[in-house]
Formats: C-alpha cells, structure tokens, sequence
C-alpha cells in the first residue's frame, strides 16, 4: 500500500506537566497527538507506581505524536521548552504511515 | 495524662488504624495486595464530598457562626506562616537544599484532609462537638503555603516559578473544589438533603474510610521501603516534631478564636497534618528539581501515621483540657 | 403553574441538581477535579441494576398490568418516529449536514437513563406512584430511533450503513442488557429477592445519584466548553424545543395508554430525553462523517440539563393536573 | 432429597446466582456489557474485606474454639491432598499432559472465596451457624495446593519451577494477605468495632456480591466462549466430579473434627471449590507452558458455576442431615 | 544478541471500531496484536478524554502489532478498508525481534 | 534541535513477570523504564482481555525502554533469561533522543 515518510515523536512525561505540553504543541502548530496512561516505571529519581495513589502528583504519561518530518524540529523545540526542567523523556523514530492527508 | 492514654488505646485498636497498619504492613512484606488507583481516588472523591457536605449541612442547622469569618482568615494565615516556621526548623535540624526545604515547607503548611477526616472519627466517638464550617477551613488553608513556598524560594533570587495557570491550578484544585462545593450544596440543602442521602453518606462512612486507610498505608509503606534512605535523622525528626509545632499554633488560634473544644482540636489537627494531594502535584510543576521522595515520605510515611496514631488522641485530649470540654 | 413553580424550586435545591451544577461549574472553570472513567462507568453499573431490579419487583408486586405490552409497544414506535420529527425540525431550524441532522435525531427518538432515574426521584419525592414496567419501556425506547435514523440516511441514497454486527452491538448494548436483565431478576425475585439487596440497591440510591450527576456535571461542562462553537441559535434551539415536542407525543402517548399520572409522566421524560450513551456509539460506527461534537454537546451539554431542571417539573406538574393525580 | 431440592431451587432463584446467570448469557450473546477491572477487584477487595472481618468478630463474640487449631491444620493437609487426588483422577479422565494436569490439580486443592461467600449467604439465609474462624480456614487452604503441584512436577524430573520470590508472591498473595488481616482486625476490635462498620461491610453486602457474580458471569461466559474448544468431554466431567470428590472429602474432615453443621458445610464448600485468583498467577510464574484456557475455564467455567447453583445446596443438605444440624 | 527483522504497525482506532479491525486482522491471517488504552487526545475532530465517560461512544485504543516484514502489506490493507471511513492512524515502523519463531 | 541515536526496547511480558523482569534489567544495570498497561491481545494462545478481571493470573504490560546503542545487548540478554520460558514479545527500534545525558 502507499505510505508516506513521517515522524513518530514519544514524549513520556509528568502528569502534571501534560496540558503544559499540548498546550506549547498547540502553539507549534502541531494539532494532533494521542496521550497514553503510564502505570509506573524507574528513573534516576527512583521507582514509581500509580498503584492506589490519589495525587497527580506523582505519575507519567506518555504523548504520542506521529508528524510530518518538516514539522518535526517545531514540535521537538516546543517539547524541549516545556521538559527542559522536568523529567521525561523525548523520542523521535521514523515511521511510514498511511493517509499522509490527515496530516 | 489518663485521657490521652486511653484515647490513644481506643484509637490505636480501631478498625481504621488496624487498616491502615494492615496496609503498611503488606506494603513492606511485599505483598501484591493493592488497591487500583481509579477505586482509591474514586474513595477519596466520596470522603471529600460526604465530608463537604456534612459540614455544609451543619452549618445550616447551627446557624452561621460570627467566628466563620474570622476562622477562614485565620486558617489561611496559619497556612501562610507555618511554611517559613517548617523551613527555618529544617534549616536547623535537617541538611536540605533551600529548593527540598521550602518544597517540604509547603506540605506542612497545607492539610490532610484524611488527617482531618480521621480526627472527625474520633471526636464522634467521644461525643465531642465541632464547628461544621472547620471543613472550610480546611479548604482554605491548602492553598497558602503554596504561595508562601514559592516566595521563599523566590527571596533566594530563584524567579519565574509562578504563572496564572498554576495559580489557577492550585486554587481550583479538584479536593478544594470538591469540599467547597458539596459543603456549599450541604449548607443550602440542609437537613432535608442530608436526610435523602444520609445512607450513603453517613452510615457507610466509616466503611470506606477503613478501605481508604487500608490503602493510604500500601502507598505510604511503598514510599518507606523504596524512600526511607533519603530521610537523614534530622529530617525524620522533623517530621514528627514540625506536627507538634503546628498544632501549637493551632491551638493557640482555636483558643482565640474561641472555638467549641472540637473546633480547637481540628484547628490543632490541621496545622499539624501535612499535605499529600494538592501540594507534591503543585510542587513537580513549580519545583521539579526538588526530590519527591523527601516530601513524599516525610508526609505521607512519618506525620500521617505520627498523627494518626499518637497527634490526635493529644491534640483531642489536650484540646478537652484547655477549653473544659 | 404554581405547582410547576414549587416542583421546579424544589427541584433546582436538590443535592442531586446542585451536584450536576457543581461538576459543570469546575469543568467550566478548568479545575482539575475529575472522576476516573472505571468509577464513573461503575456507578452507571449500579444505578441501570438498581432501577432495573426496582422496577421488575414493582410488577412482581402490582400483577402484570395489562397494558405492559402496549406500552411496550408504544415505546417502541415513539422512538422510532421521533427522529423522523426531530429530522425535520432540524431541517427547519438548524443548519446541519443530513448526515448531522440524521446522527443528531437519533439521540432524540432514543432516551437518557439518567433523566428517566432523576424523574423517578422527583415523583417519589412527591409520592407519586407510576408502572414499575416503566423501566422496560425505558430499555424497548433505547434502539428503534437508530434504525430509524439509518433509513433516513439510506433514503438518501447513501447505504451499506447497517451490518448484523452493527445490529447485534445495538440490540445488546451493554445499557439495555442491565437493564432488562435485571428488571427480569427483581421480577423473578420479588419482594424477597428485594429485601436481601435493599441495603444496597436502595437506601444509598440517591447519593450514588448526587456523585454520578457530579460526574454527568463534569463531562458536559468539558463539552460545552470545547463543542460550544459548533452550535449554532438554532441548532441550540432545537436543544430545548425538541424535549418539549417530544414530552408532548409522549404525553398523548401516557393518557391513551391510560397509564397512572407518574407513568404518564415517565412516558413524557423518556420521549423528551437525548441518548448520550447507546447513540453516540452507535453513530461513531454507522455514520463516521457525522460531527460528534454536535450531537455530543446537544444531547449532555443542552437537552440534558434542560430536562434535569426545568423539564422534568414541567412533565410532572402536567401530567398531574391531566390525569387528576 | 426434598431438603436438597428446595434449597436448590430457593438458591437458583436468588438474586445471586441469577445475576450470575445475567453475566454468562450476556457473554455468550457478545453483548458489550462489561465491568471496568477496578471496579471487579474493588468489589473483591470489599468482599474479602468484609468476610474477614466478619470472621474475626465472630470468634471474639464466641470465643476461640479449641478446633481452630486442628481446623487449620486439616485445611492445610486437605489443600495439599486433595491436587494429587485431582492429579491421579485427571489421568485416568483427562487426556492432559502432566504439566496441564498439574496445574489443573494445583486449582482444585486451593479455594474459591467467592463460591465460600456465597455460601455463607446460604447458610445466612437458611438461618444454620458456623464457625467464624472459617474463614481463617479459607485463607490457609489457598497456597499448599500449589506446593503440592509443584512437587508433582518436580517429581517427573522437571526442577528448578520454585524460588523464593515465587514462594513469597504465593504466601503473601493480596487475598490471602486482606483476608487474614481483616480477619485479625476483626478479631482485635471485635463487636464494638464491627458497629461502627457494620453499615459498610454487613448491610450492602448481598447487593455487592450480586454485582461481583454478574462480573464473574461474564468473565466466565466470554471464557467458555474462548476456551470451550479445549475442554474434552472427560475434562469436563473431571470439572464436576471433582468438587463431590473434594466435598466428600470435606465432609469427613469436618465431621472428624466435630465442627458444627455450617461449618462441616463450608469444609466441603472449600475442598470443592477452585481457585482463579491466587493459583493461576501462580501457574503462569511456575508452569508458563501449562495451558491457560484449561485451568481457567474449567475452574471458572465448569466447576464455580457447577458448586454455585447444585454443588451448595447439595452440600449443605448433606452437612445438615449427618450433623443432625 | 540474534535479532529478526520485523515490521512494527501501531494503528490508534476508535474503541467502537476494534473488534471489526482485530476481526479483519485475523481474517488476513494476522493472529498477534495487543490492544493499549488511550486516555485522550487530540486531532482535526477536535479533543477528548475519557475521564469520567461512560460510552463507549467516545475514545480510541491503539492496536499494536508485530509482523514479518512480507505479511505488512496484507495487514494494511485489510487495516485501511477498516479505518478508511474513520478517524484513525496507522503508522509502520522497521524494528528487529527475538524469536522470530513465534510470529 | 540536537538528538541522540539510542534504541527503544518494547518489552510486551505477562503481568506476574514484570517484577522479575525489571529487577533484571536492574542487575544488568539499565536504570530507566516505564510500564505502560495492556487492555487485551492475541496470539497463540488465544485471545484475552482484561475487563471485570481480579486475577494478576491473565494479562500482560508493555515495559519500554530507551537506552544507548551500546549498553543494548546486556538488556536483550537480561530480557532474553526472563522471557525465554515464557509468552511475550522483545522488539528492538532505533530512535533519537533529546538531552542523552539522561541516559
Ligand atoms: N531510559 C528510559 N526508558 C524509558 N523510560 C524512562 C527511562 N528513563 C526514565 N524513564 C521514565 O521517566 C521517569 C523519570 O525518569 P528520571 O528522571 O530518570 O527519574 C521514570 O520513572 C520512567 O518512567
Ligand atoms: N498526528 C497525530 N498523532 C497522534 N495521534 C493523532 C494524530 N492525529 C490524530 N490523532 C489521534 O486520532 C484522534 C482522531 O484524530 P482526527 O481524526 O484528526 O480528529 C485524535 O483525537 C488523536 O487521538
Ligand atoms: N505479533 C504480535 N504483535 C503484538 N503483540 C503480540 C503479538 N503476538 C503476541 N502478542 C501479545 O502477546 C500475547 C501472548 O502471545 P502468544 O504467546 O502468541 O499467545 C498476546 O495475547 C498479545 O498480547
Ligand atoms: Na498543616
Ligand atoms: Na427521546
Ligand atoms: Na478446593
């Protein structure tokens, strides 16, 4: 089938930090993304798990951004400005994908 | 002396404390009993509004106190000064950064509301009366020392931690909304709204408050087997002394205010719990470089089991003492 | 009118009307106060097998009435023609695509449970006595209105909307099978079956009531908030006449069928209320192109509190003073 | 006989066992009725919760009976027996591989708490005591049966399956953990605790377990609809067999040890009974090519809905005719 | 380590949709997919969440499944004749696996 | 902006193994890890799902892992000990990574 090149961007960050990202995407330009439940993980900030807990304040979730390759370098200065200061973890990977038009 | 003794016996052997020990200690053995987090908040959301809104109906039937006004004030100031107290003890007792210390401030300045909720038990069970509105004070005083943080932290030159949406976050934040609201709506509805929903708000309580402890003690044993290496002695001590500090100052306000001996007991209470929900949520946003565990673990893992177990039997007792209640 | 007056006033200050209030007023203000997805969806569990269970005792108490099968029946032609009347309305009045006006009428011909549970409050609340069946015909009223709105779109040319999956997933929706399921268990079971669960099917009724409409509250509040702009005047209109038009038919319906003044009432309720639940779904499937947005904010965000707070009274106060009740 | 029949059919016709029913054939029809996993285990951990407790306020009421000691013992023995009975019948039966017929062994020496639940609410409603430390019984008849399996295979030359983390995982399972400790809390605080909770954990009770089977029904109807394939006609029949096998055995052991007629009955409720919490987790740590769908639906499918609806009326008839009770 | 090429399709699919995507899968001979929750997020259709919802109506999943680079093509097509009419993104991405065997 | 090669390592593994597989990696000195939570799937042993579920006996997690190309092996091999015996899916892709010093 016909596919075209695109970027697949995974942002896994605070919790408390989410409408802050998609707020700054939103800036960018970038007007589509997925958000993804976390249900724990480790760091150098040691282990955590949503298991029982009440607060946001403790907890991730990860923001999947699939993007045309032109917009990539907007959408990750938009990111980085937001977890510069944060933790989280930003990957970008290619990807193909199919109705580029719904991009 | 007698009272605390026995009050803190009746205390220590209640289904609610044996919950949250069994908790704690399935949490350290290790146990996979754990409670999912859509249940513990959707407990949490019932407590809050069962809470809220009991206030709100007994503010009803009581009529509006003169002191409500005076008390709401009060309690927003005592949120606002107890930071700068936490902070300066832990810059003699513990060895924290100024960024962990005023981060630590801040929780203590906040309030437990399941502190709060617990010591409400208590007073029940010895049929000791309160001011429905203290669960507005509640309310009021989480936010403060918030504030009060972060201006700490920006004296020491460090700028640019606040904007209008943390602001907005920390003011409408879903516990403050949730207990102002339903205790709005229990103040409005009355004595006949409660009577409709009384069933599920008053007889089950104590229920789902045992579920709730239960699992508050797997999340604060979680946070002691994987945090408790970065609570150096100071800090630990700190954790129990900073509740006695605060429910001085409580009672000190209670007593001015002149409150009922339940309302100056839960003033202690509230200047003497610390914040779990709102305040560590406000702090990864304004303060990430601050290390959670510390926070975490201080509040949740050492002053809410201090208070739980020991805090409120003396606060109640001593609170009975002083205003011969 | 004076009773529509006093029923609405009573109505409004209810904990159920102010919970609904305070969750659109924290969503408006953007407060963070949520309720997960698993409790929200376990609390609409529990009220579709309360009211379920309630309304099957209730036949097995009264004898089967005779005119449970035209009723039934009824039901199920209402729902079948009010989209072709809310279709043409929309025509009139709203702006809208077919696909739209035909995704959009199919809210209407089907019901809200939680309108048709908020109704019975308010008519036990009065003590007015309505046919436990009801709730059947609550489940028979769910589906029809799809398939109608389906040929409407497929008189237009356009087909391949409907499969036997489609079918299937619309018949045995997760809402009707409750409900019918459990209205055949408290039929089975009766009185007897009813004591052992009363405690919890009962007594804590309205207070699951207050925390789901709190919910309720919330989701309409985000939608009014992100899908206002997709609503023109008069598609906004057509929010508040088409319950009107509908209570109507569903009136006529209640006198002919000679049902007691809180069935006729009910009848009104189920005819006036939008589906948010079984609908939407069902669209998201057949009609893909259709913009959610509007149907979604109509149904939750405008018909639904209209009814809540005005509506409901209204039916009552008529259907009282047109059967004498 | 006639004792026997009217039990039954009293029993298949409680709301119970009817919402089970509910459940199965909602599955099987592929309706998307469905129960969030939070809120089925929130419905376990209350369950568990409750009958704990429960247990541990009736031995404080009654004192401890010089038999629970012995009845602890013979739970254990029993649940570490009964796998190699389940073992050597599935290999005259079944045509199972020796890994699948362990792990099928390993199911049917542990318990179902939920099949012991729901006969105590027989036993509850037919008015017959038992002991409360029964329940003490339950939670140590959980994990020997998976030693037992264990050893099974280890024995046909296959080692290695055990470690310690395993055998922590399985002794300090959530179950095990919340049952025992409820157990305790009970026992502790005893009937003045209980009152303050009783409106929690006694009252709603029957209607929280109807919502927990309705559950259960569909996990077991989408079961069967996907592992119906693998279960041979002598599986199954082992899946009916067995829990009169294991009842027997019950029965004898209860008598031996002289409990009372509700407490002979939940002995054989227990032998009969199949685990499908606790066990197969353990299985798919210990025995990851044993196959799933057998043990799962056989225990869940076959044997739990076999012991609901005939396995404890059948029981209890047979308890109360040989203790006289 | 001995690794396997192989082909990564993450398809992000309104939660209505599933069963008849999974269903075409395995009429295509696709017998491997795991199914993620989403918790919301955003796109020309606007944004949703699932908090606090109770339909089904609402709300997407995301489909993830890992092939054998020579089955791709039958997978997106019988993928693209599900979500060809809806909302949704398919995106493939190379990736190397363990034990091929099992695919 | 500046990125980083890395690889990202999706760990699909049975609930009940999680915990070993983490401690694992953990002996294999790899730090950083987030679990994301599985709502059902299908393979060869047939379809699951984890709705009304109470057992941890059926379902599985994703773990994922972002990691440097260098310290890949030691993870796959740590991975490779757990799962060997067991169902579940190791699927390795490259990806870049904002601030490696993370790592
Ligand atoms: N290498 C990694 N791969 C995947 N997730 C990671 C990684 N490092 C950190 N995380 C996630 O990010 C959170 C915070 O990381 P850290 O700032 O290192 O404590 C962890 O708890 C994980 O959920
Ligand atoms: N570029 C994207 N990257 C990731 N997810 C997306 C993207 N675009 C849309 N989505 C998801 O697909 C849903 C529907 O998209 P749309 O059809 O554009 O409204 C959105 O709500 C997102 O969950
Ligand atoms: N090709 C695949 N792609 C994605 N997930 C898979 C694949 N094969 C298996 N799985 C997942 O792994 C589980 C066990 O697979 P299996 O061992 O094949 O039964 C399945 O239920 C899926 O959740
Ligand atoms: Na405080
Ligand atoms: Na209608
Ligand atoms: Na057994």
């Amino acid at each position: 089938m016909q596919t075209h090149q695109a970027k697949r961007v995974a942002i896994i960050i605070e919790q408390v930090m989410q409408s802050r990202l998609t707020d700054a995407m939103t800036d960018a330009g970038v007007t589509g993304w997925t958000v993804l439940p976390v249900l724990g993980g480790s760091g150098q900030s040691g282990a955590w798990s949503r298991e029982g807990q009440i607060s946001r304040g403790t907890g991730m979730v990860q923001v999947v951004c699939v993007i045309r390759p032109e917009r990539l370098d907007e959408l990750l200065e938009a990111a980085f400005a937001v977890v510069e200061r944060h933790i989280g973890i930003v990957s970008v990977s290619d990807c193909e994908v199919l109705r580029a038009e719904r991009f | 002396m007698d009272q605390i003794l026995s009050l803190a016996a009746a205390n220590l052997l209640s289904p609610i404390i044996l919950s949250f020990a069994l908790g704690v200690a399935a949490a350290l053995a290790r146990s996979d009993l754990n409670i999912p987090e859509a249940v513990a908040k959707g407990m949490s959301i019932y407590l809050l509004f069962a809470i809220g809104f009991k206030g709100g109906v007994s503010v009803a039937d009581h009529g509006l106190d003169v002191t409500l006004g005076l008390s709401l004030l009060a309690g927003v100031v005592l949120s606002a000064v107890l930071p700068l107290i936490a902070f300066a003890l832990l810059q003699v007792m513990g060895n924290l950064s100024r960024l962990d210390a005023a981060a630590v401030a801040a929780h203590y300045g906040s309030i437990s509301i399941v502190t709060f909720v617990a010591a409400t038990s208590v007073l029940e069970g010895s049929g000791i009366a309160s001011e429905g509105y203290m669960v507005a004070v509640a309310a009021a005083m989480e936010a403060p020392a918030i504030l009060s943080a972060l201006w700490l932290i920006s004296r020491g030159g460090d700028s640019r931690r606040m904007d209008s949406d943390l602001l907005r976050e920390i003011m409408l934040n879903g516990s403050i909304v949730l207990l102002v609201g339903s205790f709005l709506i229990g103040w409005v509805t009355g004595a006949e709204g409660l009577a409709k929903i009384e069933a599920f708000i008053v007889s089950p309580f104590q229920g789902v408050l045992c579920l709730f402890l239960l699992d508050m003690g797997l999340v604060a044993g979680r946070g002691l087997r994987g945090g408790s290496g970065v609570l150096r002695p100071g800090v630990l001590t700190f954790g129990m002394v900073m509740p006695l500090v605060g429910a001085t100052l409580g009672l000190g306000t209670g007593l001015l205010l002149g409150l009922t001996t339940g309302g100056v007991a839960l003033f202690m209470v509230l200047s003497a719990s610390a914040s779990y929900i709102a305040v560590p949520a406000a702090m990864r946003v304004a303060l990430p470089e601050a290390n959670p565990s510390i926070y975490l673990t201080l509040s949740l893992g050492v002053t809410f089991p201090f208070n739980l177990t020991l805090g409120i039997p003396i606060y109640v007792a001593v609170a009975s003492a002083l205003t011969g209640g």
